[in-house]
């Protein structure tokens, strides 16, 4: 057991499935002798040597076409996308090959990979650096999506899409990538995919939330003073619909948080779920604090754009007064 | 010195049996063994077949849009006729030939294209990829098939055909620069038919050869002349042996020209000079082996009239083997979505709705709870 | 006046705006000589010459990527992208640049670009022909998101997006590019981005929907012999909300119809507003008839796959019974 | 003739004024008047200074990730010097020198890195577009740019500049071949600086040159010391000539190299040699212009410290003029999404809300409905 921060916890999910399995491999840019620009691939280079961390070409359809290619070939590529701003130019890549492979040769040629994503603001970057695209391949049949907010989240959940024999995009919140440790097992453990986490329990409402923003939302609950119940998705699809419906039907009161903008934000399909599912328990409408409908501004506003604690704490309050 | 020369190359471009039917015997020599070469020609000739039975499908309502390969035979023939049976055939869809020559049954093909998606699980010991239908996608594929191969140290190279519009897509870019720069044995053949539909070749690629798209990745480039099966063996074989010894990738333009129009929902009289087809008429794959073939003796009228016998019985059969298999079930399109259906899915599946009370006619009922003492404020 | 299919419609709407603005060119694959694929651009070249009307390479980045250009240029491109499944490879130019080039310059460089786009299934089409995608770009603020369901519309919608001073995605139903026609006026007219239609009026419930889905809704409408008023969106973004809101406190109930992927697609943000706003005003959960979340399937099967007349008049029973 | 030559080519290599000092005469003599040449080397020197200033405040906390330019200043000068005023020029972010010299200011690139998109709100009589951060699809905005003027019958053309590591991605490849096909005036120009962030050149291209990418498109190709002023120049002059007059596009590799790390960002020790760096600080392009100055009675140390002088206070002014810009409302980034702001988008700024409630405060008293008679059977 160690104390370590969410890069290294990722770091030591790759080492050990890299030990445990042969056919797992890394690729991508700078992820070799430079550790990737987040330094999460570290040290893997040498360990594993060129073969299985791969600095590839500036190109990330290529990484995510070769990796398809690999992974048809009986391997369990795992590419890593420097920033979530680049997955643009591999979506072609990933919606139309990897998510469909399996469905198009009816089980014949399945693609087991898992691609690694930083995403999210709050990090002073420059643009295209900070944005939350999930329910774009959250929309998308065929992909799974995961997205842990702690450092013992990424690990288990990394080691199960390593091992999924599907393609997972799994997206890093690099604001808390280093923003706080936690007791994370050196002895393996596998977080099922599409379970979600009741962070903490509660009486008078339910938060859903995922990644970074659930940091938020634990300070927002913490200053409420409230009885609230907090769940992290940890996976965005499949999500965990459940664990949603059982919350909420507790507590009739809910509020989803996310960075990415409002309209068709994932909060949008779970608030519908929710109404689908739990209506007569509602107490009041189902109510979303989630990034505006606008560009992710260059960081001087970064903080203005994202939900924070006091957006929430607002969204708390309009709902339970209601 | 102000002025060098940073880089220097030239291209060379292989024909050996030409369309007016000369044959050169330094090149040709011993290439295919006769035998081989009867083989091959039945093998275009029933391609070119099921090409003609397929659109009388499509015509007749019974299959949806279909490319005609005919005109191109001899390109993805060559190939794989060198290949070894495990190397990677990733190919687009105009290359049937090929396919059929390394044991793709006709039928998968037929299925695909009347839309049905069993056409495409082929069993993965013919080392083919489904059709790719997304222009220039599948040529990363194989660059990645074949890193696969090298990762695990076997000597397996992929092989990957696509049109000379492919070549305008970005991934044709950045699978053949993959390729070049990861030492990858792939062998790139772009099919050069001159038309993207009705998009003529000098709008993909407006310089004098397509084989110099292999340029800017440092490849040995050739250019050959498409429609000659010996000059398409010629140069696989150069470039094979290439990627599997030196590990690295090798770029071919096969010159050739689809005779037919593009899909059966396409017109090429729209956009295309007759002309220029009938030109391309003569210079067709099937007539000048025939020919060459019957110079040799290997062949006479009598062949030709048994294997077209032959040649409509295999098709009708693999026709009728295409139709007359079972519809699928709706619930075919859940099946293979995931290894594992997540359980959303499995109640869209088993209630083939989407609207939750749909899904759960027990909610229905659940208004009941209207009339009892409401537990909630306002419910 | 005249009695047109979609396909004719839009032509005219391009004609008009060719004539009317020397800026406005078109762009694409087989534009040219061939008219399109679906015919959609027949007779341009020939009458307006082939620098109006501009057969590109096989490249759909590089063509939305040079019609950005071209925006930023002082020009009105309207590229065409030959159908949706091959919006993939832009994906990145549109949503990295053309959604983002006004913000990121603060205003200095708008992009007026309006893509055309061939959407949906029922064409008996080979993969990836047959998609839907609107949510995805609904998602992407920026964009504009325009959805015709008949003649009429598409005319009159194209011209307001080809004069629209920001990029919009104008996806064409190729259900009903000639499925039917109605009177169409030779003259200029323009239905506003942004303003639903209510195709009929009812008390009973609410129906939502878009594209060539509104068919058959409007099937089901009849056979259901309820009063059921239907709202087509015409625009998903920005998207009428205050239409649905009115209609939907009059009705109590609503059920929301699209041919895309239930989950994250754009019903769920319609789902959530009317949560949102009407919440004390509903008479059961909004319910949604959606393509389920699987790959579209090849065609012997994509009948099953999307809305039809008796799945949205399964909903509508359930709503009214509930 | 089996195998014949289907195509030949040879890329020449330019260099003028050499890290020795060795001036080549008849390329270089008038090439650059004098006076030009000292503004020229001023431009650098100033470039230079800002690229150190603004390190040291990405350092301090004043500012955001910077890229520094460098040890790259001749590059983008000289194109920028050889455009005409209303060229375009559609750079990445490492071209300072060459913007700075088009008359966009100092603060305009400061505020960018500091996380102010005003820095990109430059006067479009720049003909500069904004420093573009996904790389490698910056050229085809040059392309269409191009293409615009092309359209309207001006005589404007444009010039792109990226990096080694952008010539991997699809979109150079599209960018490339659409003004190669369309006979679209495009200079293109690779800033080869062997790096990519920590991948070396071979990964991005491992044929001989960079500059041979060009020969895919049949464009005319040149490779060029890229630190040599003089070099920059003449090969921009014939290319913007050749683009100019013949309407079509021309490829140049400009080899140079970063000095500095990658961003500030970015430790380059981790994966560079010393030495290497060292043995380009000696063909820094700065330096042999000076030298070269000083042999030509151009230039003194006097001279040096008056610019040095000058330059601080430039420099100063300029951050101080970035620093003390107002900070920007909230609502800014509402502003400039959308021509007119959509009814949705306007209530998310008035109320800096999502959720609904707290969009229309009215809707919590409307809570009062609950004790009012229900209109609805279960509200
Ligand atoms: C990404 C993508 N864009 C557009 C299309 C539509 N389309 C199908 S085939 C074709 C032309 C292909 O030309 P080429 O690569 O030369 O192959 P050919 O058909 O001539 O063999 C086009 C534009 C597509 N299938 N995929
Ligand atoms: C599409 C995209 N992928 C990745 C990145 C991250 N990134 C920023 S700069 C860079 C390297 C660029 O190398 P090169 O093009 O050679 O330019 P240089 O920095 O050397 O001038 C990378 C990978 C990015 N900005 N955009
Ligand atoms: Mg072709
Ligand atoms: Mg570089």
């Amino acid at each position: 057991m160690a104390n370590l921060n969410m890069v290294q916890a990722i770091n030591l999910a790759l080492i050990q499935e890299m030990e445990k399995d042969e056919r797992v491999l890394l690729l991508g840019e700078d992820v070799g002798n430079n550790g990737g620009v987040f330094r999460v691939t570290e040290g893997l280079q040498k360990r594993f040597g060129p073969k299985r961390v791969v600095d590839t070409p500036l190109a990330e359809s290529g990484i995510i076409g070769t990796a398809i290619g690999l992974a048809m070939g009986g391997l369990r590529p795992v590419p890593e996308i420097q920033f979530e701003g680049f997955l643009g130019p591999a979506y072609d890549q990933i919606c139309s090959h990897a998510a469909r492979m399996r469905t198009r040769t009816r089980g014949a040629f399945p693609v087991p990979l898992t691609i690694r994503v930083p995403v999210g603001g709050g990090i002073h970057a420059p643009e295209l650096h900070s944005d939350s695209p999930e329910a774009i391949y959250a929309h998308t049949p065929g992909l799974k999506v995961v997205m842990p907010s702690s450092p013992y989240d990424a690990k288990g959940l990394l080691v199960a899409s390593i091992r999924d024999p599907d393609p997972v995009i799994f997206f890093e919140p690099k604001r808390i990538y280093r923003a706080f440790r936690e007791e994370v097992p050196e002895d393996e453990y596998v977080l099922p995919i599409g379970k979600a986490r009741t962070v903490c329990e509660g009486n008078d409402l339910t938060i859903v939330s995922w990644g970074a923003s659930v940091i938020q939302c634990m300070q927002a609950i913490e200053k409420s003073g409230k009885s609230i119940e907090l769940i992290d998705l940890r996976t965005i699809y499949p999500f965990d619909a459940d664990a949603v419906e059982t919350s909420v039907r507790k507590t009739g009161r809910c509020v989803i948080v996310h960075e990415a903008p409002l309209t068709g934000g994932f909060g949008a399909e779970i608030s519908s779920r929710i109404m689908e599912r739990c209506f007569l328990h509602l107490e009041a409408p189902v109510q979303r604090v989630a990034g505006f409908d606008t560009i992710m501004p260059y960081y001087k506003l970064e903080l203005d754009y994202m939900p924070d604690a006091a957006r929430i704490g607002r969204a708390i309050d309009d709902v339970m007064a209601y | 010195m102000p002025i060098t020369i940073a880089f220097k190359t030239e291209i060379p471009r292989i024909s050996i049996l030409d369309e007016q039917g000369n044959f050169d015997e330094k090149l040709g020599k011993g290439l295919i063994p006769d035998a081989d070469l009867v083989k091959l020609y039945e093998a275009m000739f029933q391609c070119r077949h099921l090409d003609g039975v397929a659109f009388r499908l499509q015509r007749s309502g019974r299959m949806g849009t279909y490319p005609q390969n005919m005109g191109q035979e001899a390109t993805s023939l060559g190939a794989a006729y060198v290949l070894a049976k495990n190397d990677w055939l990733v190919t687009c869809y105009r290359e049937n030939c090929g396919l059929f020559w390394r044991g793709v049954p006709m039928e998968s093909i037929l299925l695909h294209w009347m839309g049905d998606e069993r056409g495409n699980a082929m069993p993965r010991e013919h080392f083919a990829t489904p059709i790719a239908v997304p222009i220039g996608t599948q040529m990363l594929h194989a660059t990645g098939l074949a890193w696969a191969a090298k990762y695990r140290g076997e000597k397996q190279i992929a092989c990957t055909f696509f049109g000379d519009g492919a070549t305008s897509e970005g991934d044709f870019h950045e699978a053949a620069n993959f390729a070049a720069n990861l030492d990858i044995p792939v062998v790139f053949v772009c099919q050069n038919n001159f038309w993207a539909i009705s998009v003529p070749g000098h709008i993909q690629c407006s310089a004098p050869t397509v084989a110099q798209r292999g340029i800017a990745y440092g490849m040995p480039c050739l250019q050959v002349d498409g429609n000659d099966i010996f000059a398409t063996v010629y140069a696989m074989r150069m470039a094979s042996e290439h990627a599997r010894t030196q590990g690295k990738p090798y770029f071919i333009e096969m010159v050739t020209y689809r005779l037919g129009d593009h899909t059966t929902a396409d017109d090429a009289s729209r956009y295309r000079d007759k002309a220029e087809v009938e030109s391309w008429k003569g210079k067709d794959p099937l007539i000048r082996v025939r020919k060459h073939m019957e110079r040799l003796k290997l062949w006479d009228d009598k062949k030709e009239a048994e294997l077209l016998e032959r040649t409509e019985k295999l098709v009708a059969e693999a026709v009728a083997r295409a139709e007359n298999i079972a519809a699928p079930h709706s619930v075919d399109f859940f099946n293979s979505m995931y290894a594992e259906l997540p359980a959303d899915l499995a109640l869209q599946r088993d209630t083939m709705q989407t609207h939750s009370l749909g899904q759960d006619p027990g909610q229905l009922a659940s208004t009941d709870h209207l009339n009892a003492p409401a537990e909630h404020a306002h419910h």
